[in-house]
């Protein structure tokens, strides 16, 4: 057998819970080949973070356990070599881009010191780090790099700190990047540009990468192999192309099927009341302005996505609205009330009907809490909306809805996988029985299918209850889908709004056309044919980069 | 440092102030090594009142006295001394711009001193005071400049002088020439203070210090260097007759004949603690060794108090034992013990400790209005000879810490002051014999003693005087 | 995966203590010995005060280890011939009532107040914690001295004035823990709830918070069991002959170099009571937190 | 931060002066100084004269009148003990506390953090089990035990060092290392348990990733986010070391702040009541401005 960069030889991973051993990777082999991208696949919580884990050394050992198989990297089992071989082997050969990055930045150091530190690490002298920490957060696309290298992690969007895990693990130019689910906080501009940025560096150093998502469209943009796994094990594994056209296991035939993007549009909805009406909202942060007189309508029952730059204060509106974070300026009627100068008694009348699914799912989850917990948190402080002999069953019926085992109710977050800690969130929110839902990116960490079902769930709670919908997505298919209405942000302001078909068919502003045109197709022939259209028009990509 | 010597004391001294000297930490460093007295009460050697700055004295035909003072002395900042050194020293030590605690031994009388010339005073007192050269043997001598408040430069006509005085932590005295009488062997003297005495103790074994004067007990074990001494100190259970059951002298005896008192010694209390018959200590004038201690009966309290009990007198009522914390080492197990053994002859007894401040409040009239019949564990001090410094403030009707009132014993007092001679001596052992066995005044209890430390290099042995000075003077080497 | 309707019942709450508890073998020595002490606290002065208050001169400082004399003398006996083990189990109520609660009572009203400066606006903090400052800054003896005067000498004044001095640790743990706690993202989602304030304190911030509180007032307790005796010396609280093991310590302490044993063994109950105390609590630490527990459980797993 | 700053000295100062006016006021309720600073057989009279002497005669209001006024002038009054201005005898001590507690602090830190955090990362493990048993016994044992135990062994025993008082650098190792070892297990408790927390968060995985070593894991990523408690822990255990260490200077000699506040507050010598409280209150107040940056300076996230 020819020598790989990275094999995997029947590796099984379990974990030890107060109500018994989770197998989370049972029996999984794969390889990676030196300048190729191999694609993991696959439903969430199906062990794809467990097993690039694995080959981190990262798994905590109790109460994970690594029960059998091998971890080869350039020939040499990593399971057998000492710890010291395998941290000088992390970050410099083998780099990892984590999934969650708000939990995986440490909050109390700059994000510039991190960087540098990833390269210090290995001995590189601290000035040269610099320069390469400026260079990479440049690369990255984090506006303002000199001054963003001084910041805290806290202090970044979503999408941003997602950038800056990316350049902390291309730091060294590794010979193995692992990333996971590197984009799904990233608007597809920016998307597209971290994927060419990896694209490049591929070419430049013969790196292998290996990437985990569920966006169907960027496998077909980047991957030259996919593997599909199911429940801990792989179901089916093989060229990208290949496997689009021709899946065998019915898992995967069902995760191309259920790709979003190919509804039809919602159609506007006859003009009412608004419930809730924006107007004028601005925020500065030490001087930056975040938020910059953004104002809508939104009417019961009415879905109204929010895309837009990354970084352009979706999350920040987000928090606004619901009297998280205070606003400089502007109204907010609910209802004809002004959210923002209500009293804190009045609020909490109102806590009810407004619930949030937060954009980074294991940080808004109290750690020592098990998910039944979590979820009947709500019927504890709203005690009328169920009695309490119900809850069991309820919790059990919510987790259903949204594809979780009610068996995992005692479980807490720490022992989800990323998807499913988004899933217990929405749970959560949807326990409420809320007149307004702000996602932030609640169904990004899904994978296809799963995320339809949460989409159909809601979608149908939005009809028969009337739940209005804030959506912050970047996946432009799923707003598609889902929207009504759709506002699109740029630095703080609203560029566009307007009906979800006419966004998409008639965008007026050339931000929301490059966004558009930014879109990647499930399907990768189609997308290699964009691909090379774009390579010829090298005009369509956002200068600067 | 071959011929300097380390002290280590218990308490740090706050003030080196000369009038203040009867305060025994500031009398142990400037009495008779900075300051000196006209007379000087020799307790150790057994010898009286002798001689120092004054050469002779007698009484007038008037009650007065009259003082020659020594010539040719000089006062460690040269200059020379004289009557009005003396005059000024007394009215400064009586003034009341500053507290000098001098002051009290002169309390109840009115004294005038009057040059009559450079080296003759008179002492006049009102009413007359037989024992007025005693009491001078406590006034250190200042020179006539010395302002009328609290100095921090002592100057006298001792043989040293305040080198080095580093608050809380050490002062140096150091040999000054010209001095008038013999020349110590030691010519410096260091103080330090530490408050516990197992550390004192450790000092001068480490060869740190070479006198301890005060060491714990149970640390003298070492026979070459630990030496025991009487340190004039009582300790006495103050009975307060105004209230019953006390006031019935059943009781009273029964209290006293309930505690075994030799059961203590050797035990909780040092080996060569004396039992008391008195309040003050056996070398002191008029001394009774005629009155017996108590004997230990308990089964003849028990007997006494039924019988008081068949009287109606209410034997049974809550009686509050209260001390003094730490006022002497053991102090807890020995009022804890005294406890029992009350208790065992049917007493009810409750047993209370107090800080300094509140025990004073119980100790000192005018007592608490509603402190229920109440027994108060003291000590009190008394080495200067003479019963005066005690009879009248412990027994008189209008004594501050008296519990009785008992005519007689006012009488006795008044009577045996302004006695003079074997009449005086008569009298107060007439008061003591009356006090212990008649009127069975208070439960006495112990003389107790004390320990030092001191290197062997030195020849110097402890006495009783050495609790209220320490003379360098009287140090020499091996 | 499969797919049941009913949620799996959770093993009982106290089970799965007890479980864990068993894994840990110095946990449960501890939680043993503690349980030992409390029950000595409970029964000793009605089994054994006749004892411990019997004087005997000519057993006095009796050497430990001697089974001559009966097993109440194993310990020695003090400067009163009263044998030591007797006069520990006795001490034990006493002792343990004010430890217990002067530390609670600090604990308690530290911790509230410092919830209250974290999550409360900059006034309300400001004034607290300058109080808490003014507390730091006052001697814990004057503040004796003055209670005595004024309220009088009792246990529960003892208690007070052990507690008051160590409010301020608690108060400033808890509020330094506050601000960086309620800017978590999950403290944002229960307000979002439209959890109270009040919920959202003792549910979401306190339990992050309360570990190092316990741990702070597990040794709290050796320091006010020892505090405690130097307070009797004022004449306030617990005095002789009531016993606390403080007030045995003190009163050996002169016999330190001559009969080690009449301050060793009353020091020795309150080493192992904080001790044990600490293991409980660090054990508690890891028991109580679901990311730590696996310690506590793969352990149990192994041995049991 | 200027502004904070600002504010902060305001509002201490106010506390301060709440300080002054409660200790004034209180500390007079508490008994005659007469009664204390004359013997028990002074007359009646000396007594009065006394109090007319020191002002004790006045009504309290003028009393404290005169004392704001003077403080005004920068004038603590006069010792009644010591018969010199009670601010040079609190600041003589103070110095000398200043320095303990200083060094103190300094050693304890840096030793406590690196034992704590090295124990929180193997927990139950083989060094986790020695440091903290051995720092809970010391923590717990009378600190005049160990005090008189060192003195025994290496003053008395071995000679190696002076039994008391100051002069020299040995003179400062007995009470150094006896006023290290409470503070220092404590410190090492709190270091560990928020260790424990801090070592399995998700940041530490990605230091791991990054290929960090061990040692700056433990040390620069989890400890700085451990440190909250930590320092608030040590500015608790320094201000009691501020207030002065009153067992080692009464054992050791040594002419600290702590004997002469007690001594004062025995004897009733307000002005050196009051003036200790001040010096050393204001030490504690700076030093809890000082942590207050601290914490600002460590988690960005507090700073709003
Ligand atoms: N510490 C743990 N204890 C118990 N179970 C765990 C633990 N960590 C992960 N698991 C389980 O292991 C399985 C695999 O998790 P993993 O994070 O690899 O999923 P994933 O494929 O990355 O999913 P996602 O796409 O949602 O991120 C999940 O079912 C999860 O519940
Ligand atoms: N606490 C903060 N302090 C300073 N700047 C902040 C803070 N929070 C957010 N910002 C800035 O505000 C801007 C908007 O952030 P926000 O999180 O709303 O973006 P977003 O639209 O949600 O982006 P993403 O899609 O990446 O999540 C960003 O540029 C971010 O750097
Ligand atoms: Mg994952
Ligand atoms: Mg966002």
């Amino acid at each position: 057998m020819a020598e790989h960069l990275l094999e995997i030889r029947n590796l099984s991973v379990e974990f030890h819970t107060a109500t018994g051993t989770v197998k989370a990777v049972r029996d999984v082999s794969w390889h990676l080949d030196r300048g190729e991208t191999l694609a993991i696949l696959g439903e969430s919580g199906s062990g794809k973070s467990v097993s690039s884990s694995a080959i981190m050394n990262l798994i905590d050992m109790p109460p994970g356990r690594i029960t059998s198989g091998q971890i080869l990297f350039d020939g040499q089992d990593l399971l057998q070599l000492p710890d010291e071989a395998r941290r000088a082997l992390n970050g410099c050969r083998i780099a990892m881009i984590f999934q969650d990055p708000l939990a995986h930045l440490n909050p109390v150091y700059t994000v510039g010191w991190q960087i540098v530190e990833a390269m210090t690490a290995h001995g590189t002298d601290h000035a040269t780090a610099r320069a390469e920490a400026l260079r990479l957060v440049t690369r990255v696309g984090i506006p303002n790099p000199q001054a963003s290298l001084a910041k805290y992690p806290h202090e970044f969007s979503g999408g941003q700190r997602q950038r800056l895990m990316i350049a902390m693990a291309l730091a060294m130019k590794p010979d193995v990047l692992i990333a996971d689910e590197p984009t799904t906080a990233l608007d597809v501009t920016v998307q597209a540009e971290v994927l060419s940025l990896l694209e490049e560096l591929k070419q430049e150093t013969g790196m292998g990468i290996l990437i985990i998502t569920h966006d169907l469209g960027v496998v077909a943009e980047i991957a030259d192999r996919v593997v599909v796994m199911n429940a801990g094990e792989i179901v089916e594994s093989g060229e990208t192309a290949e496997v689009y056209r021709n899946a065998k296991h019915p898992y995967t035939r069902k995760l191309i099927a259920a790709a979003p993007g190919k509804g039809v549009f919602h159609d506007p909805l006859p003009r009412a009341e608004a419930v809730l009406s924006v107007r004028d909202v601005v925020k500065t942060y030490s001087g930056f302005r975040a938020l910059d007189g953004v104002g809508f309508d939104l009417m019961a029952g009415e879905c109204m996505a929010v895309v837009g730059e990354s970084g352009s204060g979706k999350s920040t509106l987000a928090r606004i609205l619901l009297r998280l974070e205070e606003p400089d300026g502007g109204k907010a009627l609910w209802q004809g009330r002004d959210l923002f100068t209500m009293s804190p008694a009045e609020l909490y009348k109102l806590r009810r009907d407004l619930q949030m699914v937060f954009q980074d799912p294991t940080q808004s989850l109290n750690p020592r809490m098990t998910v039944f917990q979590l979820i009947s948190e709500a019927w504890i402080i709203h005690p009328e909306i169920l009695p309490k002999p119900q809850w069991k069953a309820r919790v059990a019926e919510l987790l259903q809805q949204v594809g979780l085992s009610p068996a995992m109710a005692g479980r807490y977050p720490h022992q989800f996988s990323g998807g499913q800690r988004q899933r217990i969130a929405i749970a959560r929110a949807l326990a409420l029985e809320p007149r307004l839902i702000i996602c932030d990116e609640a169904v990004s960490a899904l994978d296809v299918s799963v995320q339809a079902q949460v989409i159909e769930l809601l979608d149908k709670l939005r009809r028969e209850m009337g739940i209005a919908f804030i959506f912050i997505a970047h996946d432009l298919p799923v707003v598609r889908d889902f929207a009504d209405h759709v506002m699109v942000m740029q630095g703080g302001k609203v560029v566009e709004q307007g009906p979800v078909r006419e966004i998409f068919e008639h965008p007026r502003q050339p931000y929301t056309q490059r966004l558009l045109a930014a879109g990647l197709d499930p399907d990768p022939e189609v997308q290699a044919q964009r691909r090379e259209a774009r390579l010829g028009h090298p005009a369509a990509m956002q200068p600067g980069i | 440092q071959e011929t300097g010597v380390r002290i280590v004391m218990g308490e740090d001294v706050d003030l080196l102030e000369p009038c203040m000297s009867t305060q025994s930490t500031i009398g142990a460093v400037l009495l008779q090594n900075v300051s000196e007295t006209l007379t000087y009460l020799d307790v150790g050697g057994g010898t009286g009142l002798q001689p120092k700055l004054a050469e002779s004295w007698e009484q007038q035909a008037d009650g007065s006295w009259r003082f020659k003072l020594r010539q040719g002395v000089s006062f460690s900042d040269g200059s020379g001394f004289d009557a009005k050194d003396v005059k000024h020293s007394f009215d400064r030590a009586m003034s009341d711009q500053i507290t000098c605690e001098v002051k009290r031994y002169f309390g109840g009388m009115t004294v005038n001193a009057e040059v009559v010339d450079d080296y003759t005073i008179d002492f006049k007192a009102d009413p007359v005071q037989p024992i007025l050269p005693l009491l001078l043997s406590l006034l250190s001598i200042v020179p006539e400049e010395t302002p009328v408040e609290f100095t921090r430069e002592p100057i006298g006509t001792g043989p040293f002088v305040l080198k080095e005085w580093t608050p809380s932590q050490q002062i140096v005295l150091g040999q000054r020439d010209g001095y008038w009488g013999e020349k110590p062997a030691v010519t410096s003297a260091t103080y330090v203070f530490r408050a516990d005495p197992a550390v004192r103790a450790a000092m001068v074994a480490t060869d740190e210090a070479d006198i301890a004067p005060s060491i714990a007990a149970l640390d003298a074990t070492n026979p070459e260097t630990d030496f025991s001494y009487l340190d004039s100190e009582t300790i006495y259970i103050r009975l307060d007759h105004s209230m019953p059951p006390v006031n019935d002298i059943r009781v009273r005896k029964a209290l006293n004949m309930a505690i075994d008192r030799e059961a203590f010694i050797g035990t909780l209390l040092p080996e060569g603690t004396l039992l008391a018959t008195a309040l003050f200590p056996p070398p002191t004038l008029g001394w009774n060794k005629d009155v017996q201690v108590w004997k230990y009966d308990p089964e003849g309290a028990k007997k006494l108090l039924d019988e008081a009990k068949a009287d109606g007198v209410p034997v049974d009522t809550k009686l509050t034992l209260v001390a003094r914390n730490a006022n002497f080492p053991n102090i807890t197990e020995v009022m804890e013990a005294i406890q029992q053994q009350l208790q065992e002859v049917g007493f009810n007894v409750d047993l209370q400790f107090y800080e300094i401040a509140e025990f004073q409040k119980l100790y000192s009239k005018p007592y608490p209005t509603d402190r229920g019949p109440m027994m108060a564990t003291a000590m009190h001090d008394n080495s200067k000879g003479d019963p005066s410094f005690t009879m009248f403030f412990k027994y008189a009707s209008e004594g501050l810490q008296s519990g009785i009132s008992d005519p007689k014993v006012d009488d006795l007092i008044t009577r045996a002051s302004a006695a003079t001679g074997e009449e005086r001596a008569k009298l107060w052992s007439e008061l003591q014999a009356y006090l212990h066995d008649d009127v069975v005044a208070d439960v006495l209890l112990f003389h107790s003693v004390r320990f030092a430390r001191v290197a062997p290099r030195l020849s110097w042995r402890p006495n009783m005087s050495t609790t209220s000075s320490l003379p360098l003077g009287e140090i020499g080497f091996k | 995966m499969t797919q049941t309707d009913i949620l799996p019942d959770e093993p009982g709450f106290l089970r799965r203590m007890a479980r864990m508890l068993w894994a840990d073998k110095f946990a449960l020595a501890a939680a043993l010995f503690l349980l030992l002490i409390v029950v000595l606290a409970i029964i000793g002065p009605a089994w054994l005060d006749a004892a411990a208050q019997k004087q005997n001169l000519r057993g006095r400082n009796a050497p430990p280890f001697e089974w001559d004399r009966g097993w109440l003398w194993i310990m020695g006996a003090d400067a009163l011939g009263r044998p030591l083990l007797a006069r520990i189990i006795v001490a034990a109520q006493n002792t343990m009532m004010v430890a217990a609660g002067a530390v609670l009572f600090s604990a308690i009203v530290g911790s509230a107040l410092g919830l209250v400066a974290g999550y409360a606006g900059p006034r309300t903090s400001q004034v607290i914690m300058r109080l808490a400052d003014v507390i730091m800054s006052f001697p814990s003896l004057l503040i004796a001295v003055i209670v005595l005067y004024i309220l009088g000498p009792s246990v529960v004044n003892l208690i007070i004035v052990l507690a008051i001095t160590r409010i301020p640790v608690y108060l400033r743990t808890t509020r330094a823990e506050v601000l960086e706690i309620k800017s978590r993202m999950f403290v944002s989602a229960a307000r979002v709830m439209g959890a109270s304030p009040a919920r959202i304190i003792f549910r979401h911030i306190l339990p992050v918070v309360l570990p190092t509180l316990m741990t702070i007032a597990t040794l709290d307790f050796a320091f006010v069991m020892l505090a405690e005796s130097a307070l009797s010396f004022l004449g306030i609280g617990i005095q002789p002959p009531e016993i606390t093991w403080g007030l045995m310590i003190s009163q050996g302490k002169q016999y330190l170099t001559t009969a080690w044993w009449l301050s060793f063994w009353p020091g020795l109950a309150i080493i192992l009571t904080t001790l044990s105390l600490n293991l409980l609590s660090n054990w508690m630490r890891i028991a109580l937190d679901p990311v730590q527990r696996w310690r506590l459980e793969m352990r149990g797993r192994k041995h049991g | 931060m200027s502004s904070f700053i600002r504010k902060r000295v305001f509002a201490s100062l106010i506390s301060l002066l709440g300080l002054v006016v409660m200790v004034f006021f209180l500390s007079r309720l508490t008994g005659d100084p007469a009664a204390l600073f004359l013997p028990v057989d002074a007359t009646e009279q000396m007594r009065e004269e006394f109090r007319q002497i020191h002002g004790l005669n006045d009504p309290l209001m003028t009393q404290f009148g005169r004392y704001i006024w003077d403080l005004l002038h920068l004038d603590f009054g006069e010792s009644i003990r010591r018969a010199r201005p009670a601010i040079d005898v609190v600041l003589e001590a103070f110095v000398w506390t200043l320095q303990l507690a200083v060094i103190t602090m300094v050693l304890v830190t840096a030793a406590a953090i690196v034992v704590g955090s090295l124990a929180a990362f193997r927990v139950g493990g083989v060094f986790d089990r020695i440091a903290s048993l051995t720092s809970l016994i010391g923590a717990s044992a009378p600190d005049f035990w160990v005090a008189i135990v060192a003195i025994v062994v290496f003053a008395l025993g071995l000679g190696w060092l002076p039994t008391s008082g100051t002069g020299t650098v040995w003179h400062w190792i007995l009470p150094v290392g006896v006023l290290f070892i409470r503070p220092f297990g404590l410190i090492v408790q709190v270091v560990r348990g928020s260790m424990i927390t801090a070592l399995s968060s998700a940041y530490v995985k990605t230091a791991r990733a990054k290929g960090v070593r061990s040692r700056p894991i433990i040390f620069v990523h989890a400890l700085r986010n451990a440190m909250l408690p930590v320092i608030t822990v040590i500015g608790d255990q320094a201000a009691a070391l501020l207030n002065g260490a009153v067992v080692v200077e009464t054992i050791f000699g040594f002419p600290g702040v702590g004997k002469l506040m007690i001594d004062a507050i025995l004897q009733r010598d307000f002005n050196v009541v009051l003036a200790a409280i001040m010096v050393t209150a204001l030490a504690i107040f700076v030093m809890n401005l000082l942590i207050d940056l601290a914490y600002l300076a460590l988690d960005p996230r507090i700073r709003h």
